[in-house]
């Protein structure tokens, strides 16, 4: 992917777009929401940054931050690797949520964070998801969820497809209490949580650009040893099959949740009385 | 003795005996000597072996015996199971899916809807059955049934059994991913009885989309895995991202029929006739079957909102971390 | 169609195959439940025909047979077609229906005679349809509809139209009170039928070779001016296409349908308690 | 004087005076002559003519009307009516069909689903929207976007405008028929208002497809049919059989408006600007919304039982027989 022909780029002034490869100087970068100024290109963000793009000034409360990984199958590399994780991402796990707001409507928001061992779906990603939508439902209040993952997490095994099915109930489950679940699907949202609770939003958004799909193409073009035709699994791409609601460019990306929470989840909105009712099973 | 067509590499003793049983027979037959006493012994041996071999497997070797050409697939148990199945197609939006056969099925008088992932036997249904990896439309002929099964008060029968869900473009052009996704949250808020066993590969989302239930079994020798042990060997670097070492990937994937049991992802291992269900459909069959029933019992028994709550207790429980916050301060199982 | 070169036939004993040309002594062919026995074409048939394979013996009795068409637009010919459709049909109407038992069970039937004008759906086919369909809903039985049907009755323009929302909402109704709904398409099964009433069966029948099809081949052909490949809008075409559960020749039909009945709707079955509550309107 | 680029047939009167007055102003200005007061009796004539010819469209030209090329689409009114909208897409099983739009839309600060059929302006849009000939993607967008309205108490508000639904192999392919049913079966127990307003054509199938509501407007020169009349003209004896007779079926077919209101089909007819929605797009708009204001404040008062309720009963009441066994020995409205 790198060039060596080019000079070095001296680290923290400047960043090169890894699509269209302009030098871009960092701060500028920063103001532009992470997004290159010459072709539109959406860079992987952390949490704490998309959550300060996205809430009401500083409306936001972690919650379960302490959670931390577990090995249950007592696989072999698996605490290096979440060592190195930690030290990567800067956090616990790959997943941190809590209570926000979002132009004035009180959310409960969860970022998904890549860095961390690729945003894979162990037992803690899978854990927290489900507590944010359960507090959606039991609080009466709308769930936007932030997607980044490579998908499941192997070195935790069945345990971590056990997650596809937990957060797929949970969905349901806030979804069952009449509430709104919103998704955002950014570079990259792929297989085991693409096939769960990424794809149950009532309105999913996606960033231009970001891949987006089950396998990503260069898995079945390895796998099958063909070439895939240009521009899929792609936001765009879902876009087109009907898989997803918008692509929203990261700069407006605020002002769209904004409405769509505000339009169809206004604070004031009292439970809904004629949805099915849910059971209480904690 | 039942022959199968292929012997995997850990049966090579017993095939070694029973090559010697058919010689000694053959001879015996052709020179009119009785070798009975021989032949009785031999056959001790290959019992014994076989005891010894079969309840020893190690994680790669079930791996083979869950893909083996010879094992009895849904619709092998759906005849030996059901006093009757009608086969019924179709998601009523694009196709009919031939990886997941669905249909009305009758159990001790008791209709069920009956569901699963079907692989081929020979080269031609193969690929018509696209090697038991099911496209969207597999999972919402699936919905689309289990929801009349809801509205018909009718207990709902998966069998799983597939290396994985289709992944190539098509079935990403008409949302494997949601489909799945899907299957997954109807199933647990289903208002009628799931019973789950895997009978063969669970493999990943393909497996899980339709295993949503209120009692997951596995067959002794089925496995159930959030990846192909060799996909897994040849991604990581834990195993030098070698694709030969697929059999210390098995192992540290934990996919075993008892390995699940263990960590509380199944409820019950259901055992097979010695040297497995290949060797004796119809004995396999009769063990599901009384699962089945026994379990339907259980489950009738109850009422739909404590059935459908446990439902969502049994999945909510599974995962393995540390909360500090939590009242005891150990892992939560 | 029809082959000047060939002797014609003796009305009455012979009759010719439309599909393989074959010349079928009649008798043989009432046997063989109007099956053409060299190809298994299946001819259209009357409703009491149908009636009398489908029902145990006896066990139907028709409701509502008087109910006629009404000349809701004014339209000009409609009452002299009328008269005509009920010559041709030897029935009021192109719709008749009643309480039967089918292996057993007891049944809702209804069924299409496309002898009568086309089986087009004006207000008294659609009226039927309703009846039969609420029912169903309000005596906790199965609905067992057998189509047939060119479309819409152009002659009841607008009101003809309405039929569709009418009926979809009585498939609706009698689905929410929790019971079972089967369609039989037989040849044709097309247009405003196909697209209301026929179409929101549970299971969907089809008989061998019927023509199915929102708009059948031939105007797709005549109004774009191209040429489809053959066996489009047909049973089998619709089965490979996902859009009904089974293809049943004839002869298995009733037993097909019983098995069905007694296995999804036997007649001990208590009312559904848990679907959604109907609202009672009529 | 709004000029509309196409002149219809029975419009040629006006039209003559249109441009007399065009002429005498451009002789007035050039030659610094005073026409001022035979203007004004032409435009007096215009206004006396217009009156008379458009209250007195046949079925005909009302066709014509609903089809004229400048007449606003959905699009067009969604953006003169609604504080905001956002477009969502997608049927999450296959695509987005560009030919039926919905999104939520803000009315009066309330927040609606907003759906209706959307046809092209030039002749590249017209393409893109398959003339506002609706797929299955498209009803299936609108279910997925109505039950979610269902669930956030939002009410629904329809816009009519297609000449019929696509009825091309893929259409079929994909259970065209399938989806305008099912469609139609979700409107009709959806627990949330819908309002319906046909704008343009209201197109048989491809038309009741989106078209099942709790309150059901016309614009006074839109059409409401089974059948385009030149299809029904080609097909029925009665009229030769002979595409060219269209004016005549379109007459028997009752498919204006006064037809549809007289005939109980629907509740309301919206009168439109002097000359046609197209002359006056902001003014129609007005009226279209006070019309959905004032019927969504009526229909928000209702219990959703009592809604279901007379929604149901509304379309059951649909249909004219004769029923010798009912009390009333007459016709059935
Ligand atoms: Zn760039
Ligand atoms: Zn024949």
């Amino acid at each position: 992917m790198s060039e060596p022909s080019r000079p070095s780029v001296p680290p923290g002034l400047w960043q090169k777009c890894p699509k269209c490869r302009a030098l871009l100087y960092v701060k500028e970068l920063e103001r532009n929401l992470r997004v290159c100024g010459q072709c539109q290109h959406h860079f992987q963000i952390g949490t704490a940054e998309r959550i300060a793009q996205l809430v009401d000034e500083g409306a936001f409360t972690e919650l379960d931050d302490g959670l931390l990984p577990a090995n249950p199958l007592d696989f072999p590399d698996y605490e290096e690797k979440l060592v190195r994780g930690r030290a990567k991402a800067g956090q616990n796990e790959g997943f941190i949520y809590g209570d926000a707001v979002i132009d004035g409507v009180p959310t409960v928001l969860g970022v998904a964070n890549f860095a961390f061992m690729g945003g894979s779906m162990g037992s803690v990603v899978g854990e927290k998801v489900t507590r944010a939508l359960e507090r959606g439902a039991d609080l009466n209040r709308p769930v936007v969820l932030v997607c980044a993952s490579g998908g499941a997490r192997m070195q935790e095994g069945i345990v971590s497809l056990m997650q596809m099915a937990k957060t797929a109930a949970a969905c349901a489950r806030l979804k069952a209490t009449g509430n709104l679940y919103i998704v955002v699907m950014t570079d990259p949202t792929t297989a085991g949580v693409l096939a769960s609770f990424a794809s149950l939003g009532d309105i999913c958004i996606a960033e231009p650009g970001a891949l987006v799909g089950f396998a990503g193409p260069r898995v079945i073009e390895q796998n099958l040893k063909i070439k895939l035709p240009p521009g899929t699994h792609t936001a765009e791409f879902q876009l087109n099959h009907g898989m997803i609601d918008l692509v929203v460019p990261r700069r407006e990306l605020r002002t769209t949740l904004g409405k769509l929470l505000s339009y169809l989840a206004p604070a004031t909105a009292a439970a809904d009385v004629d949805a099915p009712v849910a059971v209480a099973v904690d | 003795m039942i022959s199968p067509s292929r012997w995997l590499p850990f049966e090579k003793p017993l095939q070694d005996i029973e090559e010697q049983i058919q010689a000694l027979e053959a001879y015996a037959a052709a020179h009119g000597i009785d070798r009975s006493e021989k032949i009785a012994e031999l056959r001790v041996m290959h019992a014994d072996l076989s005891h010894q071999i079969f309840s020893n497997l190690s994680a790669w070797d079930k791996t083979m015996m869950a893909r083996h050409p010879n094992r009895p697939y849904t619709l092998d148990y759906i005849k030996l199971i059901f006093d009757d199945f009608i086969e019924l197609h179709g998601d009523r939006r694009f196709g009919d899916d031939p990886a997941i056969v669905a249909g009305v099925g009758r159990l001790n008088g008791e209709t069920v809807l009956v569901i699963g992932h079907q692989k081929g036997r020979d080269v031609k249904e193969r690929q018509f059955r696209n090697f038991g990896s099911a496209r969207p439309e597999g999972y919402r002929k699936a919905m689309r049934l289990m929801e009349l099964a809801e509205r018909r008060h009718i207990p709902v029968i998966a069998f799983i059994d597939t290396p994985a869900a289709e992944a190539r473009l098509e079935a990403e052009e008409r949302g494997i991913s949601e489909a799945i996704a899907a299957c997954m949250a109807l199933m647990s808020r289903l208002r009628t009885p799931i019973v789950v066993s895997v009978i063969g590969e669970g493999g990943s989302g393909g497996a899980i989309g339709i295993a949503v239930g209120d009692h997951i079994s596995m067959l002794e020798h089925s496995v159930y895995s959030v990846i192909p042990p060799e996909g897994c060997a040849a991604i990581l670097d834990t195993f030098g991202r070698d694709g030969t070492r697929g059999h210390e990937a098995a192992c540290a994937l934990k996919i075993t029929a008892a390995d699940n049991l263990r960590m509380g992802i199944i409820d019950e291992v259901i055992p097979e006739p010695l040297g497995g269900a290949h060797r004796n459909a119809a004995e396999t069959a009769v063990l599901l079957k009384d699962t089945f029933t026994r379990v339907l019992a259980g489950l009738h028994k109850l009422p739909t909102d404590v059935l459908l709550a446990n439902r969502y207790a049994k999945f909510r429980a599974l995962g393995q971390y540390i909360d500090p916050s939590a009242p005891k301060k150990k892992a939560k199982k």
